[in-house]
């Protein structure tokens, strides 16, 4: 199609989903950048609040907690996108045929997913607890040391990526099983004449035709990475010390803890920038419009305005 | 290179049976043209040949080996797709030289091949494009390209030309006549283009509803069907279809009353007094000489050098072949010949040939 | 086509399987067996695979649902049924509303070339990047100040909206570009407008990502507890929010936590369960030659 | 009847999920029977109540009528002038109780909790005035295991002295058991485990002119006490909140336990505890002084409540005489001593003596409650959570959070009127 | 029914010019069938003509209506596509009628219609299929009826018949020929098949490269051809081409010296000593009479009634088409007849018919 289109179409198209994204989310952006310039506690009003310019820039600089928050972020952002992505495609691979009782045992896979994220926080203390978590125990049945999953921050960062990892490998195999799906059938076919292997049609074939959904998959669980909030909350609060303290958390923390509405509104803002570089730096611009534009499919667009 | 022999091979799907018991047998270095009615099973039996779809019975064996439950990789087959199934995401030189690298062929072979093939179908220029960025013809010898540049034992073609030009076509015909000539391959190929099917094959196998009605050479298909459709079927344009009754040696209904060469007349002595549809080939309709016949000319159809003459003899439809010179107006009945030599008998109940 | 000629698993796909399966649902068989157990058998340092089920924990939860008053109850929480039904209405609501206007917004980035696409693009993205602790305060207060919402129900659906629609505009993206373009142009020549085209014809053939989009949204909208803590007041508040609620610093209630955990775990599990049945193979075999 | 002109009245309350407010939702139909004024209580998550709080206040016309606060919020909502001040309602005859006794109730709690505008701003003085009053206030004992020191024949620990070297000395004559059981985990459970060593060890984190001295001598000790009480105490202890410490200790996993009183009800309940009956309890050490921990819960009405009057005779009932003693029977903590004295309380409970003799060294000052705090609080924690785990040198440690608690401090304008240095 | 005209269209696609400018004009109520070899622009050319693509250049008017910037479904089209782009979460039936439900016709009527049409096509009994379980030739005539159900003004056929057999093609080219002459709608037509072309084209529109080549009926075509290309474009099998120069009134070259009929060599005294291509068509070699030619017989193709002999004359290849009866041993070389009335020139450089 695409040719000869309205070009009042695609306006008509996105304008309730702008709508709504301008009403609920860019107007109150738009306020917290504007907090950003503010000395602001919540029990205030924003227009209470005290204009302090780049002060709270100025301050975060300087800050030596947020420093270390900022790496730890990218460090468990990094890894746990990681690790995701190679158990998420590697799980939805294997689970891509037609075997009886499948939808049964892929919605085993999603689970993880769906409980709720305190609860999980919850359940994943109670595991790594040091006496009567399940981790020791075993250990201990084993006769092996216990291990101090939550109380080293070595451990803990190891131990929060678990938990991270766990829980949400399931959206990036639910992702790229939709996407194997929805693989034209017949270039599989092709290729199995072709005499590709299991690995090669993954390699070859598979992979290079879920490439869209994997880009913005993986763009997508990176973003949330940098906001992960419920599960460290409550597994280690960002500690011990700072070394659990991702940047969502510190955010929060100013924001509720501190009551320092301004200076979580620069931190988040700092934050905003740091993913949109990563994300045009990892992925590209041009890659991501690919994601978006006719890879595959007769490659027309509606040219209109 | 294989011997293929299909052993009572069955294929349903759900409950739709494709493939009744199947019995074939495709020697070795063979080029079998597989042709038959839409929908009655060719690219199905290519399928099961690929190993793209499961038996739901019998076992098809490459000489003595079952490949019934292999894997295609382990057939050494090389298809062409009647859908073409290009890689939507590499572009012509790599579709094209896909099985090559995945077999770890030098680079340098690779790129001569995959260009030799690629000037052979025309499509040189192309070779930087993606699948999409092509007309359906140059899809098309793109498919069959992906084919051709491999050394597979077994090659199958589901209407490999359908989209191309006549030119082309010929062409290719050609092509594959050398290819069939050169190199000891089993090659089996479906078609709807009876030039095609009997220039190229070594062996024409027409099927009907999923079951083998004939098998043999041009000539044999053409000139002895076994049975009603295979007559229809093979020729073009097809055979003429008279209902008649015999009574002694002559055969007659609406409008025709002919009498019956010797050898057909003893072989329709059994059917005396018998309903028969009387098969005539428009190329043996003539205008002068043979037994005389009254047909009304209702369309004239221009071919190039022969004419397609549309008849009415009685309620019936009659096709005459003529060559363009001899022009017939249309509308006006007129006395044709039939080569009476020519003609056959079909039971119109079973459809067998006297 | 047809079901492809696959050769049978061996078992080490089944052994691989299995042990992936065994990592995916330990924890959550843990949070299930520790919701049949009292709480001194679930802190209890010797305890072990064998303890007597118990439904207490579930009593608890689910008390104003029972028709008799448990004993071990001191006080029963009379707020989980309305959480429940609050939070059923707001998932739904919010699942189908982004989903709708979110695939119709990709579809728009997809097929279209117009003025404003790649800003409107990126800063759908961009907006997903906020962490929504510091959108709280504002939301409230726009929320409450400006449009008199909070405490609605549809306060709190119109800002899980906005915060899942980014997610799925992207996601559904990179799945209606593999629809084969010319059933759109199919469409386009029987007479379907551009939404027709797109409800009747794209639509149903990204069924695997909008099931996809779908059970994340879900999720989402399910287990969200910041903001609707924020914006709900007391008789629209969804059950996470009752659940941290419940929870105190004195006295970790496992066995209940536990059991809540599990029941709030039902309705996306089976919501999960539904929709993973559209994650179907070949939804377009069929269509084109290519 | 006071209660007359409001009966049929709904009022709205908002109670923190806390063992002492589950006991007084419990007597609270016992209220509405005798007033005719209905209550509908909406409890939450301290943390997630003050959250809660903190927006609803904000509003033209809010939710609640009454409102339990958590004792750091007093600073903030009193700061924004978001509470009713008292005053008004102890003046009006029509409302205020003559048989309330206000000398009754426990002085340490009342100037932490209900006063500000005395000194500090948030302390009692000749200029404060009333916002709250406390209700499930909270103070710090020692709770220890009665078989474990019968058996080795020790006595319970007066001093800090006596309870650093038992916290040591018990795991090694009862293998498997740790000295102590504290909170210790990063963030505000660390900070608040310091903080009660702090002030019985003589330190403080401000000194009169806000200049930091949570560094000096007292705050390094205070730190190593925890840091040694951490060592000796149950596996793991640096990732414990409080429910897991009194969760080790309720499993016999710890001797004894430092905290708040809010724990013993649930150490006697055998249904959850394996220690039931072997408890005793004294009172929280001494070091330069006796100094317990003074916390937990006020009431108070917020400005922008729909029924203040009404809200105000709930305050008045639920902290009357009457009112706390029901409470307390249905296991809550008392705010006056003649609870605390009550006969049929200690036939109940057997340990509220100790408690009520506790309470006397309740130190309103034990934590300053400012604005600011929640940062420096959460600055303390994560600085000792890096002692306990990381080996990070107390004084160092203690260095850094006073170097920038000032810097807050000098932002926030504390320094404002005194000279530079 | 509207007279569709292109008035200097232009089409590329990025850097690739499709179509030159390009004129056009289709006659209300005309069937024109498009022909060229694939990748031309022919698909491209129905393409504008339904909306599918934007116009680089250029008007099209149907009637004196500028439609270039009109919506497809404004434009009162119907289309069967190349790749039939069948909607595949439909069933066959709902792939059909969804036209006539987008139009809210009414129920009965909308079954009625796709019954009939599906009859038509044999594919009744697949109606509650979906696409995916269908053979080739299904899903094309799936396709055909999608567009036949409907009521349009315009109808654009792609290669609809491509992957049929002869025997339902020949059945549809009767429908389709009926259709042309019951109802009054604007047809066009793209084929390979040269028999669909010279049967149901009122007018045929050669296309090569996308600039016409020529327009004109089957036998104007065919009888003359502009230039080298229509020539050996129509025609099966195609004309044949000699090297040759002219010299007075004879045309000679390796292996051959014919005598010009007078019209042509008068046509060709401009020309002469020019180097000219000598066409001829195979139908034009004949065993008796003719100027006399000597031919090596490389390959007989068996064709049914007719056969095709590949011979040699010196380096060329000839095709000479005989009755099958006449059986010629291959390898030997005989002499043959040209039927030099019939012999066309060529242009060698420009190709232009001389
Ligand atoms: N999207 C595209 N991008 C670039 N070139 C294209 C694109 N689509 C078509 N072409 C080119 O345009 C030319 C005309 O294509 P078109 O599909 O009209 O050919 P056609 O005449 O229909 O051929 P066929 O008989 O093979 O179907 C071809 O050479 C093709 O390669
Ligand atoms: N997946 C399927 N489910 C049900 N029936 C099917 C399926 N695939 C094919 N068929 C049916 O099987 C029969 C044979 O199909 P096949 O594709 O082999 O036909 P074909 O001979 O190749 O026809 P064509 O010439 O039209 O390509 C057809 O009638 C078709 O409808
Ligand atoms: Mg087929
Ligand atoms: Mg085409």
């Amino acid at each position: 199609m695409l040719a000869n289109a309205n070009r009042l179409t695609p306006y008509l198209f996105l304008a309730p989903a702008v709508a709504v994204m301008a009403v609920a989310l860019l107007y109150p952006i738009g306020y917290m950048i504007w907090a950003s310039f503010l000395d602001w506690n919540p029990s205030q009003r924003i227009g209470e609040a005290d204009f302090v310019g780049l002060r709270n820039y100025v301050d975060l600089l300087g800050d030596a907690a947020f420093r270390e928050s900022f790496w730890v972020t990218i460090r468990f952002a990094a890894i746990v996108v990681a690790f995701e992505m190679v158990l998420g495609v590697g799980l939805a691979l294997l689970l891509d045929r037609e075997l009886r009782g499948m939808t049964l045992l892929r919605t085993v896979f999603i689970l993880p997913m769906m409980i709720a994220p305190i609860v999980v926080g919850l359940v994943w203390r109670y595991m790594y607890h040091p006496t009567v978590g399940t981790f020791n125990r075993v250990l201990d049945d084993l006769g092996l040391p216990s291990a101090p999953w939550l109380s080293d921050g070595d451990w803990a960062f190891a131990s929060v990526v678990i938990a991270d990892v766990w829980q949400w490998t399931p959206f990036i195999f639910i992702l790229s099983l939709a996407a194997l799906q929805s693989l034209p059938r017949s270039a599989i076919e092709a290729a199995r004449i072709d005499g590709a292997t299991g690995w090669q049609m993954i390699r070859h074939i598979k992979i290079p035709l879920m490439m869209p959904v994997l880009i913005v998959t993986a763009l997508l669980r990176m973003i949330d990475a940098f906001k992960v909030l419920e599960v460290i909350l409550v597994l280690t609060n960002g500690g011990p010390g700072l070394s659990t303290e991702i940047l969502a958390l510190r955010i929060s923390r100013t924001a509720s803890e501190f009551r320092e509405l301004g200076y979580a509104a620069a931190m988040s803002n700092l934050l905003l920038i740091l993913l949109l570089v990563l994300t045009l730096a990892m992925f590209g611009y041009t890659r991501l419009t690919e994601a978006r534009t006719a890879r595959l499919a007769r490659a027309r667009e509606i040219e209109v305005g | 290179m294989p011997r293929i022999r299909f052993d009572r091979v069955e294929k349903s799907f759900g409950r739709t049976l494709v493939l009744p018991p199947l019995d074939l047998t495709l020697e070795d270095g063979e080029f079998t043209v597989l042709v038959g009615p839409s929908g009655c099973g060719k690219s199905t039996t290519l399928r099961l040949v690929a190993g793209l779809e499961t038996l739901s019975g019998g076992e098809i064996w490459f000489d003595d080996r079952a490949i019934g439950k292999l894997e295609p990789k382990d057939r050494d087959v090389a298809m062409v797709f009647q859908d073409y199934a290009l890689y939507p995401h590499m572009n012509i030189a790599r579709n094209m030289s896909f099985a090559l690298r995945l077999a770890r062929q030098p680079k340098a072979r690779i790129d001569s091949e995959v260009r030799r093939v690629a000037e052979m179908l025309n499509i040189a220029h192309l070779l930087e494009r993606k699948p999409a960025e092509l007309s359906g013809g140059q899809r098309q010898r793109v498919a069959m390209g992906r084919a051709m540049v491999r050394d597979a034992g077994v090659f199958l073609f589901d209407e490999p030309l359908s989209n191309l030009d006549a030119k082309l076509r010929a062409r290719m015909r050609t092509e594959l006549a050398e290819m069939r000539d050169t190199i000891d391959k089993n090659m089996i190929y479906v078609t709807h283009d009876q030039i095609e099917a009997m220039t190229l094959g070594d062996r024409i196998v027409v099927m009907n509803e999923g079951t083998i009605q004939q098998q043999g050479t041009a000539e044999d298909l053409f000139a002895n069907p076994v049975n009603r459709f295979v007559a229809g079927f093979i020729g073009s344009p097809a055979m003429n279809f008279l209902d008649g009754e015999i009574t002694g040696d002559r055969v007659a209904g609406d409008g025709f009353d002919l009498l019956l060469p010797a050898p057909l007349a003893r072989r329709a002595e059994a059917a005396a007094g018998r309903r028969v549809e009387v098969g005539i080939r428009p190329s043996h309709i003539v205008l002068d000489g043979g037994a005389p016949i009254d047909l009304r000319v209702v369309v004239s159809e221009y071919l190039g050098a022969q004419s397609v003459l549309v008849t009415r003899c009685g309620a019936a439809e009659m096709r005459a072949e003529i060559a363009s010179e001899d022009r017939i107006p249309t509308g006006e009945t007129r006395r044709f010949g039939i080569l009476t030599d020519d003609i056959m008998l079909f039971d119109r109940e079973t459809g067998a040939r006297l | 086509m047809s079901t492809p000629a696959t050769r049978r698993p061996g078992p080490a796909f089944y052994a691989l399987l299995f042990a992936l399966a065994f990592m995916a649902l330990g924890p959550i068989v843990l949070m299930v067996s520790n919701s049949l157990k009292l709480n001194v058998d679930i802190t209890s340092p010797t305890a072990s695979l064998l303890f007597t089920p118990t439904i207490r924990n579930y009593e608890t939860a689910l008390c104003n649902f029972l028709p008799y008053e448990p004993e071990h109850i001191s006080r029963c929480d009379k707020t989980f049924g309305r959480a429940l039904v609050n939070s059923l209405v707001i998932s739904v609501a919010a699942t189908a509303i982004t989903l709708i206007l979110g695939c119709m917004a990709a579809y728009a980035l997809v097929r279209f070339r117009f003025m404003g696409r790649g800003v409107t693009s990126l800063t759908t993205l961009l907006v997903r990047m906020v962490p929504p602790a510091v959108l709280l305060v504002p939301v409230f207060g726009i929320w409450t100040f400006q449009f008199g919402i909070d405490g609605t129900l549809y306060g709190i659906v119109l800002v899980y909206v906005a915060m899942n629609l980014p997610f799925v505009i992207w996601i559904l993206q990179s799945f209606i570009v593999q629809v084969p373009i010319q059933l759109e142009e199919a469409a386009r020549m029987d007479g379907a407008g551009p939404f027709r085209t797109f409800f009747l014809v794209v639509l149903p053939l990204i069924r695997p990502g909008l099931a996809a989009a779908a059970i994340f949204t879900f999720r989402i909208a399910w287990n969200e507890f910041l903001l609707a803590n924020a914006l709900a007041d007391r008789s629209t508040r969804t059950v996470p929010v009752t659940i941290v609620n419940s929870l105190t610093e004195y006295d970790i209630d496992w066995g209940v936590i536990m059991a809540t955990g599990t029941l709030l775990a039902i309705p996306p599990i089976l919501f999960t369960l539904v929709a993973s049945r559209q994650i179907i193979t070949g939804m377009t075999a069929g269509a084109v030659k290519g | 009847d006071p209660y007359e002109e409001y009966a049929g009245t709904t009022l709205v309350v908002n109670f923190p999920a806390h063992p002492h407010y589950d006991a007084a939702i419990r007597v609270l139909d016992q209220f509405t029977e005798e007033t005719g004024i209905e209550v509908e209580v909406d409890q939450l998550q301290y943390l997630k109540m003050r959250e809660r709080q903190t927006l609803e206040l904000t509003k033209d016309e809010g939710d609640y009528d009454l409102i339990a606060f958590v004792v750091f919020s007093k600073a903030d909502y009193v700061y924004a002038d978001q509470l009713e001040n008292l005053a008004r309602y102890f003046m009006n005859p029509r409302l205020a109780d003559p048989g309330y006794d206000q000398a009754d109730l426990i002085p340490g709690y009342v100037e932490n909790i209900g006063v500000a505008g005395g000194a500090k701003g948030y302390l009692p003085g000749q200029l404060g005035s009333a916002y709250g009053v406390p209700f499930g206030a909270e103070t710090s004992i020692l709770a220890y295991r009665t078989d474990i020191f019968e058996r080795h024949g020790l006595t319970p620990p007066d001093t800090y002295e006596e309870l650093l070297d038992l916290a040591c000395r018990i795991p090694e004559l009862e293998p498997g058991v740790g000295g102590m059981a504290s909170r210790a985990a990063s963030g505000h459970q660390a900070s608040h485990a310091f903080l009660l060593h702090l002030a019985p060890l003589g330190g403080k984190v401000f000194d009169d002119a806000w200049e930091p001295v949570i560094n000096d001598e007292a705050g390094v000790a205070a730190a190593n006490a925890l840091k040694t009480i951490v060592d000796c105490g149950p596996e793991g202890g640096t990732t414990f909140g409080p429910a897991e410490a009194a969760a080790a200790f309720k499993q016999g996993q710890a001797a004894m336990f430092l905290d708040s009183i809010a724990f013993a009800a649930g150490f006697e309940d055998p249904s959850e505890s394996t220690v039931a009956g072997k408890v005793g309890y004294v009172m929280h050490p001494m070091g330069e002084r006796r100094a317990s921990q003074t916390g937990g819960f006020g009431l108070a009405i917020p400005k922008n409540a729909p029924n203040k009057e009404a809200a105000f005779l709930l305050l008045q009932w639920l902290t009357s005489k009457e009112g706390d003693f029901a409470v307390a029977m249905e296991g809550g903590n008392p705010s006056r001593f003649s609870t605390y004295a009550d006969p049929e309380l200690n036939a109940k409970y057997p340990y509220s003596e100790t408690f009520g003799e506790a309470l006397k060294f309740a130190d309103p000052d034990w934590r300053p409650i400012i604005p600011v705090w929640g940062s420096i609080n959460a600055d303390i924690g994560t600085t000792m959570s890096q002692v306990l785990t990381e080996g990070l040198d107390p004084q160092e440690a203690l260095d850094g959070v006073a170097e920038r608690t000032r810097d807050t401090m000098e932002e926030a304008g504390y320094y404002t009127w005194s000279p530079a240095e």
